[in-house]
């Protein structure tokens, strides 16, 4: 939250700052492909060699994660799913899976929305249906049960509250206080809430005030959440950015193979090269 | 254009029977078939003048009634809100278990595919979950799932109000029975027969006294699925619904 | 939730037919004064005899509550609090609860959000800290306790899910679809999720789709949760409409002299002649 | 206009004095003394270049930073991000346990007050709730609560961040000692003393050594009072603004 930074410092930072945010070790929560993924933080986080990362999913990862996996910072990925959605699986992350280079912690969607929520609500747990009879239970030993105190042996899973050090999310336009405009896509303000401090990378900083306007009010992420934001037109390429532009399923589909290969053909990808290069294309 | 039915069309049919009668359909993003047949039993509910279908397609910035995060979904199934849903599987076996984890021994399976998603809830959660994959071989339909992301039933103390009620595959459509615990072939379609059917299932299962080759949709259902649901999936599924157009002008090309 | 009414009826209807939906013996939802109160569904409820309500207060209740107690129509009130604001008391509320007329369930605010947000999720009960050592618990025996699963000895209230059947608000606009735009008073959604039914009156229809811009989508509470929307201009009165207009607190004063005396002098309010008199004058 | 402080402006400064250092407060809307606290206090911090002190009004549509209802007060707190609250009661007691539901046997008390609100819940997470409560005789402050709707101090195994750290009222200013349970009397504002206090407190308290007359706001204080906060206050509470006006004129005037 926000406060420990420097004495009237303003929320709008560089990237380099912003990401510079991030600390080795920080559970590191980051969005599902279609809500507003930060890829141009990611290589950043990579040249500023944060490591240790132990990712969560909100609730289903893809390039970013495979990305960090790739430049081995990353302990563990708490997720529902790892792809690239049309470009198929995640060559990295499978990779590591199998070589047992980091430690998998299988989720399903609501259970890692429910993490959120019990940190949100500031209990330790949610109560949650489903999953009993499960893989994905049997290998959660940090998960629990609980009985449902108004019917007899009515025993339910008891999802711990997941309290991420970091939030990371890309999204439209902020305005100068840090307010954030998130539209529709409340799982990042569910990450925000849950988090001790959320950094987003957007495409336009306005200079009108989010929240004066009841209509935009209501799609927005009040800054009392916000600790950092960066100007990073198509940050979230090649995902897309909701209501801005659409997924680059070439892009995606270049990366899975790029990944898949390993080695020199991912430098372009993990140097940040190919975001420079397409900045450079886009400007000229 | 062929007056008879595509493969695909079939699938799209063949499905929309288990869906008669619902107000509310989920599907995935790239789900076009299952999408195809809650867009055909929308578009016969209008044309009776029934209550509306609603369909719900996830990720989608147009077909999405959702605006509380991807969250809504979950919370809209646990509510009753939503009638049916579709899963497939890496691997899915006679019990209704589904496998979206990977192949070998777990956590380092050999094969490692995205992940249980939503299924590890929303099987319990969702009245009638359709199983769809195209793919049917022993590889698929196996005996017995390396990794359970959600079972095909639960003991009689665990609260669960949805699950499993068909699945439906490139070659056939099964119902489950929950009683058992297991699938009953309904259906091979054509090319097929019980014996292909058998020598490419992983599986045991029972075989309806009824069995015979998929029916193929009638006259009235091939004009909603090349007219109303056609421009609709246009809208969604560019890529689909061109192959969609493609296979009924020239019906004895590949299937794939 | 929608479907049981008429093939392709309208969700659309008339304020009579709205109020019509609610039965007698009903778990009604009704929100906080500044969120939206129906008032203008209050004197219909009346005139059409709804009794034994089971009020559900989200979280506090005020002016429509008070005119249902004193209308008779009130079996319990589950509530964190009931007053008139700046008016002062309820005085209806406090007769009935001195008298034992009704029952009253004193709740604490976060636990009207705990209980719905229960429903909500489909869980019978959400943990809460808190609670302990007070009066409001001790008075809830439909209450529990539940044990942190990943704390020795740390016990916690465990709040029911609060299912109302009905949910009735009034927001600033909607569509033709059922769409209703709450902006950010999303305790209305909230309300929603939970009710079997929910039932909106609006300041305003329009003809286009709420949902097809995302400005506007953000603060949208989707048709899938509504069941009916009535016209009724001014329908928060004497309460604000948030965003449109703002507290009668001349009314609200005339209301609670009116229900502090009792009996003749409430006439004119329970009957909805107060409504309709302020309709005829802004009409001439 | 008077350079000697109104008994307004006083209570507003010697609340202020427990505001030092916060970031977030959150105050009820008809609660213009303790807003105005609040906004003396971000006006110090904005003069000091400190970092910013965030105001939320609640029920207000100008001075709200909430967008996800009236629920997220209580997850802001449950989060730690509200670090200053205000709680009233109609009666309050020397163990600071607040009733704000009624008095005599409940449920059917003779006298009913609203209802609890949030206090069950924000008086356990906010660190620095402030009990400000103008009627100050043994009516109010009561030997024993009839309803406990929060209590000042739990056992050791209830999990609780927050709690009192004083009562402010219309004749005096008490500090909450957590491991007693119970009041310290630090001042009494001009017209009172150790002994009317104790006449019109139907508690009993300590007493701190150094207890004297509250201190007059200082001159610094007076002017960002009478300048900054005074603007900001008419805005949202026009009416108590020009009362505090009127008072500064008048400052011999009645108190009320």
């Amino acid at each position: 939250m926000a406060g420990s930074g420097a004495v009237m410092m303003s929320v709008i930072v560089s990237l380099e700052a912003l990401v510079s945010r991030i600390r080795s070790g920080d559970r590191l929560a980051v969005p599902v492909d279609y809500a507003g993924v930060s890829m141009a933080a990611t290589p950043h986080i990579i040249a500023q060699g944060i490591d240790g990362l132990r990712l969560v999913c909100v609730p289903t990862g893809g390039m970013q994660v495979d990305m960090l996996i790739a430049a081995g910072l990353v302990t563990s990925v708490e997720t529902s799913a790892i792809s690239l959605g049309e470009a198929g699986g995640a060559p990295s992350f499978a990779r590591a899976v199998k070589n047992g280079d980091i430690t998998i912690m299988d989720a399903t969607c609501p259970a890692i929305h429910a993490g959120l929520m019990a940190a949100q609500k500031g209990v330790p747990f949610l109560p949650m249906r489903g999953l009993i009879g499960t893989d994905v239970l049997a290998n959660r030993k940090d998960w629990g049960m609980v009985d449902n105190p108004f019917a007899e042996g009515d025993r339910m899973v008891a999802i711990p509250a997941i309290h991420p050090d970091r939030a990371l999310f890309h999204a439209g336009l902020a305005d100068r206080h840090g307010n954030v405009w998130i539209g529709r896509r409340r799982e990042l303000a569910a990450m925000a809430y849950a988090s001790k401090e959320t950094l987003v990378t957007v495409e336009r900083i306005v200079d009108e005030d989010l929240l004066a306007d009841e209509k935009t009010a209501a799609g927005v992420l009040p800054s009392l959440y916000v600790d950092a934001v960066a100007h990073a037109p198509g940050g979230a390429w090649p995902y897309a950015c909701w209501g801005e532009y659409g997924t680059d399923v070439g892009a995606l589909s270049r990366y899975g193979a790029a990944a898949g290969a390993g080695g020199d053909a991912l430098t372009p990808w993990l140097s940040g090269a190919e975001w420079t290069n397409r900045a450079e294309g886009a400007a000229s | 254009m062929s007056a008879s039915a595509t493969h695909n069309e079939r699938l799209i049919a063949v499905i929309a029977t288990y869906l008669e009668g619902v107000r509310h359909v989920a599907v995935g993003a790239s789900s076009p078939i299952p999408a195809a047949a809650a867009m055909l039993v929308r578009a016969r509910a209008a044309a009776a003048n029934a209550p509306e279908v609603k369909l719900s397609i996830l990720g989608s910035v147009k077909h999405n009634f959702f605006t509380n995060g991807s969250a809504e979904l979950f919370d809209c199934a646990a509510q009753g809100r939503i009638d049916a849903f579709f899963l497939g599987g890496g691997q899915i076996d006679g019990h209704g278990n589904i496998n979206l984890v990977g192949v070998g021994e777990y956590p380092n399976t050999k094969v490692r595919w995205p992940g249980s998603f939503g299924s590890a809830y929303l099987y319990f959660q969702v009245p009638r979950v359709i199983l769809f994959r195209e793919e049917h071989t022993p590889r698929v339909l196996v005996d017995q799932v390396d990794f359970i992301s959600a079972p095909g039933t639960s003991a009689p103390d665990v609260v669960r109000s949805g699950g499993p009620v068909a699945l439906v595959t490139g070659r056939a459509v099964f119902d489950f029975d929950k009683e058992r615990a297991g699938f009953t072939l309904k259906s091979w379609h054509p090319g097929e027969d019980a014996d292909t059917i058998r020598a490419q299932t992983g599986f045991t299962y029972e075989t309806d006294a009824t069995a015979a080759t998929t029916a193929d949709p009638d006259a009235a259902t091939l004009e909603l699925l090349r007219g109303r649901v056609a421009d609709e999936l246009s809208e969604t599924y560019p890529k689909f619904a061109a192959r969609l157009r493609d296979e009924i002008a020239t019906p004895d090309g590949p299937k794939a």
